[in-house]
């Protein structure tokens, strides 16, 4: 049976299990009069659980291990005389498996029998003739060992399947049968449920620890190597970032820090006084119609490809602030500008601080809106000093969501606030990002194994590390001044 | 500068006591397709404390709320008729819903503190009217709306901890005293002493005591000993409709209107 | 001043303000609060005046890629040429590569030429057959492996014209640009009008632009978003199905078990933090657990879609806790008080409430998450990619590109048609990403209520 | 896997997507996948290994580095080939209606360095228009969008622009006397005048378009697809084009290189085939596509041909 | 399938009346660093309706939540002691707190309806502890749990209209009626008539007499009118203190502490 079949049929397993689980249930109670200690469904609920997940959890780890043995196997088939010069066994193997794969192909096309394959009654010494029709490219002719392999892989995975097959059917039964005979009435399936989805639920919230630990091991080796070939006090204390090609570069991470707090910080002061705006406006103003049609357009703005509005930034923004605004008052003549990426990128975020903040503010009871309206106070009144505090802990949270996005974001500032990395206070100058240069380290033509890629690395791990600190702080704060309504 | 004095335009007549205050022509309220309040006329006078008895759900809050146009703030409520205060009408389109309500306070049945600290919680008024020019004005006016609602001793140590984790009838006395301290002409109290022991109940029955002597006063309220105890003139609900309006004394000892009579016996439903 | 008591030793006459006079104070208060929500409604107004630009400004661009001009002509499929043996054979044919067909083409365009009399001053054969796209005898060339008994039979095919005059009819290319552009002439598009008159060159909707997978950068015509609107759609699907249930459960957890302690603020400060980690990190992080530890392929969906859950978990967290936050704890004694466990007191109210919240920040991480490029690049994902991708789910193996990734390949390239074909993408990019929000908006716009 | 897969320059991925394309129309095995994420990045999955979830073609638009050969080699990566497919012309060009520009090497470097020699002395560049640097310049102030340093373009930019322009006016002398390195050749100023483009080609149009009096460095196949946007400017008296270049006579231009995990070959379906389809004459022969697309293409193709039909792996860079 | 029958561990003899139900030792409440119940010592007796009185603010509500296990939602608040039902401590950690609250139900003194259509407001209960098998048996209990709140002339007609559009009385039963629902052994009733007309207060009372004979009752009030009339034993809690429990006679006629007979005297404060 296939993987989604065995899944299919696991699936099917554990919906008859519910309902014999709960049926049981009703009928045990009903005979021994006893009150059942949770409501019918949660007693199917556990058998079914019984069922679906010991077995996905063999089905899992078969499907993990099948394969290493099964190569293990094969490898030894495949002599290393069929190894071509140069090569590695693991294309070889590769080539068995496909070799494998094909021939099912092959034989259901030709109809040949099962049998035919090991009594070498037809001749497959054109095998890869015979491949090619079924659509399976090989490079060259089949060495006798590594068909050999193959049908070994082919067999080997044919009992690997039905063993599973076997196995997670026979475990899902078995744990089926045996939370079945389990029920009582006075089991505790709402409990056993429970607890398992409280399981779940900690296991999701391990992936964002998993996310993490994934990020900073990926970063981290890297970025050994590159302090390795780069002074630390260089990087962190130079002032200036000047890559050059051919080595001798400067890397100081100071003027793309700096850049990344000016344009976040423009984009910041856009976004979250319009956003903000937009959603007590919307939440407390606007009519229903209005609301439900100007909310999800607003969200839009956050699903528009990065790249128009770089381009908006460049074409447009960029000259415009030049021409009326840098050159009228002698701030320089550079069309991209920190202001300009700024600007732009914090229309891009307004949705994010608009849209969660509105769903906050909405969520704020209306007897607290009731209460200050009664003492008389106006609306904005009663917005900003009883129904912002309340609502404090989202909007913060959506602010800071807004600032990640800007921090995170890379094409707006290439197009909008150029490529150079500068120390300056003016914001109609060209600045860059750590984001920027991270991508733009990374994906350039550049040897891989020099300061000027590895650089990335430790761009992206300073940054994750000065994020951090910012978000402790943030937290902070909230606890701070986090109200409790109600 | 005193609480009662920021008045800018000023009457030039001084209300006297029972001198029209409020007064309701044909008030109808509607939630959506329900008729919650028909026909209610009334006259409420200055200077005096009227209640409000009936029934729950006869509609009292509902008419308490249109006094201050507080049922503008549900959707689906529609207010017919004509209410006014000092016969200026307040469903006029030139009224200021925001001066009304700081001109007719009100207490709500269901206590809802905001989500700050006691002391925020009954400085909120008195900052947004600008009743106090210093911190220490502050200060007393809150001091004094906390000991006019009788909760000054028991939250005066704790000033800054959150309204919202006091026991039920602090939160409800807190509410009064947030009314109380911006000192508003007419006080409309939902059931103020809904959750209050008795001598609590005392306190606040003693400040609408004091307080009549300068403002109206709307009570609602179940306790017919209350209403008698406190009141002047009561008025009396029934399935939305105002069944008569009466002097209090009047209305306990012989009232007009069969089910008024029934209604203070205990004799409905 | 003196007097702050509120009304202790107050003169007994009080003096009413009048409601329809408003003093000087509330006439302030009250300017403050048409200021604000004068602000309120420009903001909105800001919001949308930048949607309704930045949509009006893809529109004007991208629109006409959604047209197309073909050239109709009648090609004699010449078995001298393509089936040199004679025999048929599909395999002989296929010999024949995309080379011998270009002459074909060229004679039926001079042919049809000859046949309705046109003739341009200056324009030899060969410059006459560059009106037509270098795809068309590839097209041609599949069909005809496709049917080989045409051979030898005179077939009408509609083929692409080149994206130089493709442009002309919408715009993009001038008489004036064409004089001074090496790769057209003026002469090609006067051929090309009298082509239109004579019908044997029409502009129409072109469906191919949704269909057709991407193509070289000599035949920006020729290219579509066929790959890349599945692998978009294979990314986002894996994006949703993992995303929106284990950001929700996350959420749970953390707002509503977890107890307050050391590490449980970890976690929080965790998430934070991992909404501001450049997306292009999360390609890193990809690259190196799922393609280079877990051995999955690269520029699979499969791994677009992991690394696209990763980077919009945060998202869906942070929404998904505010507004768990935002349920009055009332209704959670209320449902506590009637004997519900904790489990159902959740499911059954909080969630419910905490709905719309949940479906904001799902639509806003889905938005994110389908414009992502930066990730992409490291899974090997930013790909020219010709071969469609199968069904699911072993199509989420195999290699696709993503819309996002078109736009962006697209406005590198050299050849100016491909910028309109950018923008057009985008066009199909938000019609995508509206479509895909569209529930939970619907959904959103349901739950919303105040208590 | 059934198909190449191929990464590494985005240089290179107009000309490999085209081949790929022919190739996928032409050859029963499907179209190769062309990733495009840089140069070096493309070599650093050339290196990490042999196997199916590695790549099988490396694009470059430099040449491989010794560092990623060790790299290749502790990763098992023994044989490499290193194909050169042709040149890659680079042109100066501005807006279409501006004036005509005919530069040479040592104007940029007047132009673009930090120092330049005026009068005899190293100076902090003063030049804000180029009829300052050389009288027939036009009068325009000057401003150039010249690749950023991650670019391989930036740095045949570097070498046969800056350098030869520094040696050509004679600060390179200037700056020897002076105690300093040649490197001081490139450091360029940062006034505004020089802008670094991180992005590609498009993004350099684009700010040409902004920026009117703005020159761009830009790619030949570029220009030749937007010649009715842009006017190029000559080198040293030479027109940029597939011919002067391949004759040499133009002097700013680089090879393009892609390197075959020769591993592979025997085991990827198509691989050999479409390393010898991509150099065949059909396609990258002068007549072919890519070179009418703005490749240069190799005078010495023979002997690529048959180097990859022998499958010669690359021997020690020299 | 009686609602009797929820109990963790079913408890096999009906406990007779006067058998203790819920008992409690030396229970200490802090809220934080506030001591807000004080070395209370009682026991709640079977099939008996006990009434706390006391001023406001002096910890009622939290004793009351304590024997639900309803404090457990407060981060803050901590018990100490020992509270037992039917013998079994219920802060053992084997207990499940689920279970004991569908055994003790609760009304509490801010009604607090869900967000929901009035029928799903009262249906929740016995939905989620399956005491209806059949939507029309689910429809019975839901009329019958109104009705017994007297709630079910008002609603009958709109149940499904939401539960927080009522009346805040109405709110009030509905949540009585919310709680009456599931059936439990034990209803902690915290100030239910504190918003009800007399005729609503008498309903209640009555329902209180009515679930005495099967049902544990604990009820929180202000009056002691509602103490004396509808109570068996009463408990008068002061500053956190237990100050006296007696039988509700001897309490009002005759109580043994100086303290509680100030407060039912009115001398308090
Ligand atoms: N969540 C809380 N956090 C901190 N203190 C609290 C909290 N809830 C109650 N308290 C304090 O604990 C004490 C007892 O409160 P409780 O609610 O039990 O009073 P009560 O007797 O029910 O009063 P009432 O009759 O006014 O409802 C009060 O002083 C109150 O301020
Ligand atoms: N927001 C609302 N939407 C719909 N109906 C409502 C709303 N508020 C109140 N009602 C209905 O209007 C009627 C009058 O309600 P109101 O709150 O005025 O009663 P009440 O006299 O204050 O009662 P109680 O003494 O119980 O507070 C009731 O039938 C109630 O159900
Ligand atoms: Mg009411
Ligand atoms: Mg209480």
């Amino acid at each position: 049976m296939s993987v989604g079949l065995i899944f299919l049929v696991v699936l099917v397993l554990a919906a008859a299990g519910y309902f014999v689980g709960r049926a049981r249930a009703l009928s045990l109670s009903a005979q021994s009069g006893r009150k059942l200690h949770s409501l019918p469904s949660y007693y199917g609920q556990t058998v079914a659980l019984f069922i679906a997940v010991p077995a996905f959890f063999v089905l899992i780890a078969w499907l993990f291990i099948q394969p290493i043995v099964i190569d293990s196997r094969v490898n030894g088939m495949v002599p290393d005389s069929v190894i071509p010069d140069g090569g590695a066994r693991s294309l070889v193997i590769s080539d068995v498996r496909r070799i494998a794969n094909g021939l099912d192909a092959v034989l259901s096309r030709d109809a040949i029998d099962e049998s035919a394959l090991t009594d070498g009654s037809i001749d497959f010494s054109s095998i890869r003739g015979r491949l090619a029709d079924v659509g399976v490219a090989l490079v060259g002719d089949v060495p006798t060992e590594v068909f050999e392999a193959a049908k070994a892989y082919r067999q080997g995975a044919k009992f690997g399947n039905m063993m599973m097959t076997v196995a997670v059917l026979l475990v899902a039964i078995a744990f089926g049968a045996w939370s079945y005979t389990w029920i009582r009435p006075d089991m505790r399936a709402r409990n056993i449920s429970e607890t398992f989805i409280k399981a779940l639920l900690i296991a999701s919230s391990t992936v964002a620890i998993l996310t993490t630990a994934g990020i900073v091991g990926s970063l981290v080796f890297e970025t050994i190597n590159f302090f390795k070939m780069y002074p630390a006090s260089d990087f962190f204390f130079s002032t200036v970032w000047n890559p050059q090609f051919r080595g001798g570069s400067d890397l100081g991470i100071w003027p793309l820090l700096w850049g990344t707090l000016y344009i976040s910080l423009i984009a910041l002061l856009v976004a979250v006084p319009i956003g903000l705006m937009i959603a007590i406006y919307l939440a407390e103003y606007a009519s229903k119609a209005v609301r439900s049609v100007a909310k999800p357009m607003i969200e839009v703005l956050a699903g528009i490809p990065t790249i128009v509005y770089g381009l908006f930034a460049l074409i447009t923004v960029g000259p415009f602030l030049r021409d009326y605004f840098a050159q009228p008052m002698g701030l320089g003549s550079s069309s991209s500008s920190v202001l300009t990426a700024g600007l732009v990128m914090g229309i891009m975020i307004i949705p994010f601080v608009s849209s969660l903040s509105d769903d906050i503010i909405n969520a704020v009871p209306q007897s607290l809106r009731d209460g200050s309206y009664g003492l008389g106070a106006t609306q904005s009144e009663t917005i900003k000093k009883v129904i912002l505090p309340a609502a404090l802990p989202g909007v913060v949270g959506a602010i800071l969501l807004a600032a990640s996005r800007a921090i995170g974001e890379t094409m707006i500032v290439v197009l909008g606030a150029g490529a150079a990395a500068k120390l300056d206070l003016n914001p109609f100058e060209a600045m860059t990002t750590v984001t920027v240069k991270i991508v733009s380290q990374l994906t350039g033509d550049t040897e891989f194994a020099s300061p000027e890629t590895l650089v990335a690395f430790a761009l992206g791990l300073t940054l994750f590390v000065i994020t951090l600190g910012l978000n402790v702080v943030a937290l902070y704060i909230v606890r701070k001044y986090r109200e409790q309504y109600e | 500068m005193s609480g009662m004095t920021t008045a800018i335009t000023p009457t030039p007549k001084v209300a006297a006591m029972n001198e029209t205050k409020v007064s309701a022509r044909d008030v109808q309220v509607y939630y959506g397709d329900k008729h919650a309040i028909r026909d209610v006329n009334i006259e409420i006078r200055s200077r005096t404390v009227t209640a409000f008895i009936g029934p729950s759900g006869c509609g009292k809050s509902t008419f308490l709320r249109c006094i201050n146009r507080m049922n503008d703030t549900i959707a689906s409520c529609r207010v017919e008729g004509n209410i006014s205060i000092d016969s200026e009408n307040i469903y006029d389109p030139k009224v200021d819903p925001v001066q009304l309500r700081a001109k007719v306070g009100m207490v709500f049945q269901k206590p809802n503190p905001f989500p700050k600290s006691i002391f925020e919680n009954v400085a909120y008024g008195p900052r947004i009217h600008g009743l106090a020019a210093k911190k220490s004005d502050l200060d007393d006016i809150v001091a004094s709306a906390l000991q006019k609602a009788g909760l000054w001793n028991e939250v005066k140590d704790r000033l800054d901890s959150p309204g919202t984790g006091l026991s039920g009838g602090q939160q409800q006395r807190l509410c009064i005293a947030r009314a109380v301290a911006v000192s508003p002409e007419v006080i409309l109290m939902d059931e103020p002493c809904s959750a209050l022991d008795p001598i609590a109940t005392a306190k606040v029955e003693e400040l609408i005591h004091e307080l009549r002597e300068n403002f109206t006063i709307v009570i609602v309220t179940h306790s017919m000993q209350q209403a008698a105890r406190v009141s002047q003139r009561t008025a009396m609900f029934h399935l939305g409709n105002l069944v008569e309006e009466n002097d209090t004394d009047k209305m306990f000892t012989n009232p007009d209107d069969q089910r008024t009579q029934d209604y203070i016996m205990g004799r409905f439903g | 001043m003196t007097d702050v008591s509120v009304f202790g030793n107050v003169a007994k006459d009080i003096q009413t303000k009048s409601i329809l006079e408003p003093d000087a104070r509330t006439r302030r208060r009250n300017a403050a609060e048409a200021r604000f929500r004068l602000w309120g409604a420009i903001a909105v107004a800001l919001g949308v005046l930048a949607l309704v630009g930045l949509l009006a400004s893809i529109f004007s661009n991208g629109l006409s890629s959604f047209r197309q001009t073909y050239v109709t002509l009648d090609v004699f499929l010449d078995p001298a040429k393509l089936d040199k043996d004679g025999s048929r054979d599909p395999a002989s044919i296929a010999k024949v590569s995309t080379f011998g067909y270009t002459p074909l083409i060229e004679k039926a365009l001079a042919e049809a030429m000859a046949a309705k009399g046109i003739s341009v001053d200056g324009m030899n054969a060969k410059a006459a057959s560059e009106l037509i796209s270098k795809e068309a005898p590839a097209s041609l060339r599949n069909h005809v492996i496709a049917n080989p008994s045409e051979i030898g039979e005179t077939v009408s095919f509609d083929l692409l014209a080149s994206g130089r005059i493709d442009g002309y009819y919408k715009g993009r290319v001038t008489m004036e640009s064409a004089a001074l552009d090496r790769n057209t002439s003026p002469e090609q598009l006067q051929l090309a009008e009298r082509l239109k008159e004579a019908g044997i060159l029409t502009t129409r909707f072109n469906w191919d632009f949704f269909t057709a997978p991407d193509a070289s950068d000599t035949r920006p015509e020729a290219s579509g978003l066929g790959v890349a609107i599945l692998g978009s759609a294979y990314m986002m699907l894996i994006v949703l199905v993992l995303s929106l249930p284990l950001g929700v459960a996350a959420s749970i957890y953390l707002e509503e078990f977890a107890p307050q302690n050391r590490f449980t603020d970890l976690i929080e400060v965790n998430i934070a933090n991992l909404a501001a980690v450049p997306s292009i990190v999360f390609g890193i992080l990809g690259l190196a657990v799922f393609i280079n530890f877990a051995g999955l392929p690269q520029s699979a969906p499969i791994v677009g879609g992991l690394v696209l859950t990763l980077m919009t978990l945060p998202t869906i967290i942070i929404a998904t806790r505010a507004a768990l936050k935002a349920v009055p704890p009332s209704i959670r004694d209320a449902a506590l008080g009637v004997g519900a466990s904790k489990m159902q007191s959740i499911f059954h109210h909080v969630l419910p409430l905490a709905m719309p919240g949940i479906l904001t920040g799902t639509i806003i991480g889905l938005a994110q998450a389908l414009g992502e490029t930066a990730p992409l690049l490291l899974i090997g994902m930013v790909a020219f990619v010709r071969e469609y991708p199968a069904g699911p789910p072993d199509g989420f193996f195999d290699p696709a590109s993503a819309l996002p990734v078109q736009v962006y390949n697209w406005t590198q390239r050299g050849d100016p048609a491909f910028v309109e074909r950018a923008s057009g993408a985008i066009i199909v990019l938000l019609v995508f990403l509206i479509l895909m929000n569209l529930i939970a908006i619907i959904l959103r716009r349901r739950f919303e209520r105040r208590w | 896997r059934d198909q190449i897969q191929i990464a590494g320059s985005s240089t290179v991925l107009p000309y490999a997507s085209i081949v790929a394309e022919a190739f996928g129309e032409n050859f029963e095995f499907p179209t190769p996948v062309v990733e495009s994420g840089g140069s070096g990045a493309g070599r650093k999955k050339l290196c990490e290994g042999v196997g199916e979830n590695t790549v099988d073609i490396a694009n470059s638009s430099s040449r491989i580095k010794q560092s990623d050969i060790d790299t290749c080699a502790a990763n098992g990566v023994k044989e490499i080939q290193e194909v050169r497919i042709g040149y890659d012309g680079i042109v100066f060009a501005s807006e279409i209606n501006g004036p005509e520009y005919a530069f040479t090497p040592a104007d940029w470097h007047n132009a673009l360095a930090a120092k330049v020699l005026k009068d005899g002395q190293l100076v902090d560049n003063p030049y804000k228009a180029w009829n300052e640097i050389r009288a027939d310049l036009p009068a325009q102030p000057i401003l150039a969008f010249i690749p950023g340093t991650k670019h391989g373009t930036r740095e045949v930019f570097d070498e046969k622009v800056l350098i030869a322009g520094c040696e050509e006016n004679g600060t390179a002398e200037a700056i020897k006397a002076a105690g300093g390195e040649e490197k001081e050749c490139m450091t360029l100023r940062t006034d505004g005048v020089s802008v670094d483009i991180d992005g590609d080609y498009t993004e350099t149009l684009a700010r040409v378009d902004a920026n009117k009096n703005g020159i761009g460095v830009f790619g030949l196949s570029f220009y030749q697809n937007n010649t009715d946007k842009l006017r190029v400017g000559t080198m040293g008296g030479v027109v940029p084009s597939v011919e002067t270049i391949a004759s040499g006579e133009y002097p700013v231009s680089r090879p393009l290189y892609f390197y075959v995990k020769n591993a592979h070959l025997d085991v990827i379906p198509g691989l050999q085939e479409y390393v010898e389809f991509f150099v065949s004459d059909e396609m990258a022969g002068p007549n072919g596509p890519l070179a009418a697309y703005g490749l240069v293409s190799d005078p010495e193709l023979a002997k690529t041909q048959a180097a990859v039909k022998a499958r010669t792996p690359m021997g020690a860079l020299n």
